[in-house]
């Protein structure tokens, strides 16, 4: 449920930049949702239908996942992200905090917990698209 | 696009009154302390106070409240669990007690999810701890969270307060409000900082005693309640 | 495609035969004062001793060994000036006493720059003094430095303890060369960090007493010589 | 002429990079040359003349400006960087620790110091050509 917070903050976002782009009605937002943080799609989709504002009454709400990938600074190994063998504290602690991977995943490599997250974090707002009040 | 995080910040802290940070340019010289001792003495006095425990590499705050195993409960958000009589986050919800090797980038995108993420509700006020120096998270919670404030943390001696003045005209320069300096552990009274922070035009808040029965009192507020140095921050927050 | 900086480092350590962090998971232990009394005592023994400041935020060791307006030499890279007789780099080199606010990412970079570009040429140690907690300072001295070894300092707070204790762990872990634990500022012997530190099969390397008059000597190391606390860590120092 | 600490970076990558792909001959190394670092491409070029090992007999050093780019965390604002009204001190500084553009560079808009370096911090290997040993 804290996919609510996430949906929240995707609205205040689209809504700022349609406000600043002269959009009066939005009729597609892209989220990004990165497999780290795990959150589920149905939730952050029904979070959608029930938060969104009249400036979205008509805008398909689109989730388009992408994997994790993660990059050891140590030794240059990339690998991607599983979430078997892991417990459900674990998992619940990276599906709030992504960062926490730092804390309970090492390189597959050299066992560093120094890497970097390269791709599929957490919730991004990729694009949306809308009508000008003008047109 | 965009990262959708950062326009929910705001709506987050709509209802918050007062959010102060104690801070300071150097590690050690009792922000944690401070921050804990004034976040309980202001719900003694009957306010609403939430703790927010910004220093991931170092949190101190859970050994100081000694509080275990508590956890966030999962509602439109999340939200903090109390603890001693305070909605209290940290990271250590999560971390337990394992070590938290995170970089600068990593902390400033731990702190905008937890900014996000977090809904505190109604409060009084809401005390940061943070961490030391002028990094990440100081930046972040200067570039976030609206009309934060700072209480700065000194020890009376010369190295500490060096890395301090830093931090005070830093803070001055970008015009963030400074409630004033407290100079903790203090064994001889009357040293230079008083004059170093007036001369800054900034108020020096209070000079708080070395109190060796702090140590004892670690993880028991009942005990903490009752030392000198819990009476020298009541007097503190009775005049915030 | 690459960061050219990076091959360059190890041949800048070639002829360095030890590096010796002084580091901590907490703020405020004597990390400084420690780097800085083990580097003069190494060098008093007849060695060849360099001292380079990482704590970026806040550095401390131009306070304590008193040097103002050193500045590096341009020879095919930078030569650290010396110092009371040791090579001796700092970021105040280049901030002076200006609020150096930077990011997790700037530190790293920073960091990169200097041990790049600094020939240390032939030292017998060189004593690096750390930043607390473990981001990227920490990080990056571990994956770029090679065969660093490391001094971790406490006080015998549990609340310090409790994050050293996590740097203690992350060290292990990455199978990072530690020398031992530093207890300071001890002013009633005989805790529980010796045993903690047994129990992690590390060495507990000495319990160095509180001791006043080291603020005084702060900015002259005749008179920090002279101090219990110097006497503390050059019997260290014969035993590294 | 701590220039020649960056040629000898930019070598010794370069000579890895050869060495881990075959190459037995460089012909082109390209560097890109921040502005904020204010290096001086005459002493990069004599620098480089001096330190080649055989493996760079026949490769031409191509050095490519950058113009350092400035974007505020704070507003936004983006700008550029002049070296106008500096000291010798601080534009050395700069020159030794780009990162001292955080101590005395502000946003031209906010005056804040929490900016990123977008573009142009310092030196760059870009790309090297080669001949492999079997062709
Ligand atoms: N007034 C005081 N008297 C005695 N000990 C103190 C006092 N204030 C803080 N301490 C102790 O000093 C150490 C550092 O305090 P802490 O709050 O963790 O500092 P910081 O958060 O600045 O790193 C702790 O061991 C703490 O118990
Ligand atoms: N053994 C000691 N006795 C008394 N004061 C000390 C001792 N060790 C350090 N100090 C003081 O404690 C403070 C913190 O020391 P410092 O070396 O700056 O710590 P750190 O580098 O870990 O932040 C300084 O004011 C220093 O002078
Ligand atoms: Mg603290
Ligand atoms: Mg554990
Ligand atoms: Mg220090
Ligand atoms: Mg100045
Ligand atoms: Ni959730
Ligand atoms: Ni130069
Ligand atoms: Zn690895
Ligand atoms: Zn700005």
């Amino acid at each position: 449920m804290h996919e609510w917070a996430l949906v929240e903050g995707v609205i205040a976002t689209a809504a700022r930049f349609a406000e600043e782009n002269g959009i009066t009605e939005v009729t597609e937002v892209v989220v990004v949702v990165g497999e780290l943080q795990q959150v589920e799609h149905e939730v952050l989709e029904f979070a959608f239908e029930n938060l969104k504002t009249p400036l979205f009454k008509n805008a398909r709400f689109v989730l388009e996942s992408q994997p994790a990938r993660f990059k050891c600074r140590n030794c240059g190994n990339e690998w991607g992200f599983t979430s078997e063998g892991m417990t459900e504290d674990v998992s619940e602690a990276i599906h709030f905090v992504p960062e926490m991977a730092h804390v309970y995943i090492k390189c597959s490599e050299c066992g560093s917990p120094d890497f970097e997250v390269a791709e599929g974090r957490g919730v991004w707002l990729a694009t949306i698209k809308g009508v000008k009040g003008d047109e | 696009m965009s990262d959708p995080r950062i326009a929910i910040i705001e709506k987050r802290f709509q209802k918050v009154r007062r959010v102060i940070a104690v801070s300071s340019g150097k590690g050690g010289v009792g922000k944690s302390m401070i921050a804990t001792a004034l976040a309980l003495s202001l719900k003694d006095r009957g306010h609403s106070v939430g703790l927010l425990d910004l220093d991931f590499t170092s949190p101190a705050t859970h050994v100081i409240l000694g509080v275990e195993g508590l956890y966030p409960e999962e509602e439109y958000g999340i939200v903090p669990p109390m603890a001693h009589g305070l909605r209290y986050m940290s990271i250590t919800h999560y971390s337990v007690d394992e070590p938290t090797p995170l970089r600068g980038e990593d902390v400033s995108n731990a702190i905008i999810e937890l900014l996000a993420i977090t809904r505190w509700g109604e409060l009084d006020c809401l005390v940061v701890d943070m961490p030391p120096g002028i990094g990440d998270a100081t930046l972040d919670t200067i570039r976030l969270i609206p009309s934060i404030e700072f209480i700065v943390a000194t020890t009376p001696s010369r190295v500490a307060f060096q890395s301090v003045r830093r931090l005070l005209v830093l803070l001055k320069d970008l015009r963030v409000p400074i409630i004033g300096v407290c100079e903790n552990m203090v064994m001889n009274p009357g040293g230079y900082v008083r004059e170093e922070v007036e001369r800054l035009g900034l108020e020096y808040l209070a000079s708080v005693a070395y109190d060796e029965e702090v140590e004892e009192a670690l993880g028991d507020p009942e005990a903490l309640r009752k030392t000198r140095f819990y009476k020298e921050l009541d007097e503190v927050s009775r005049r915030l």
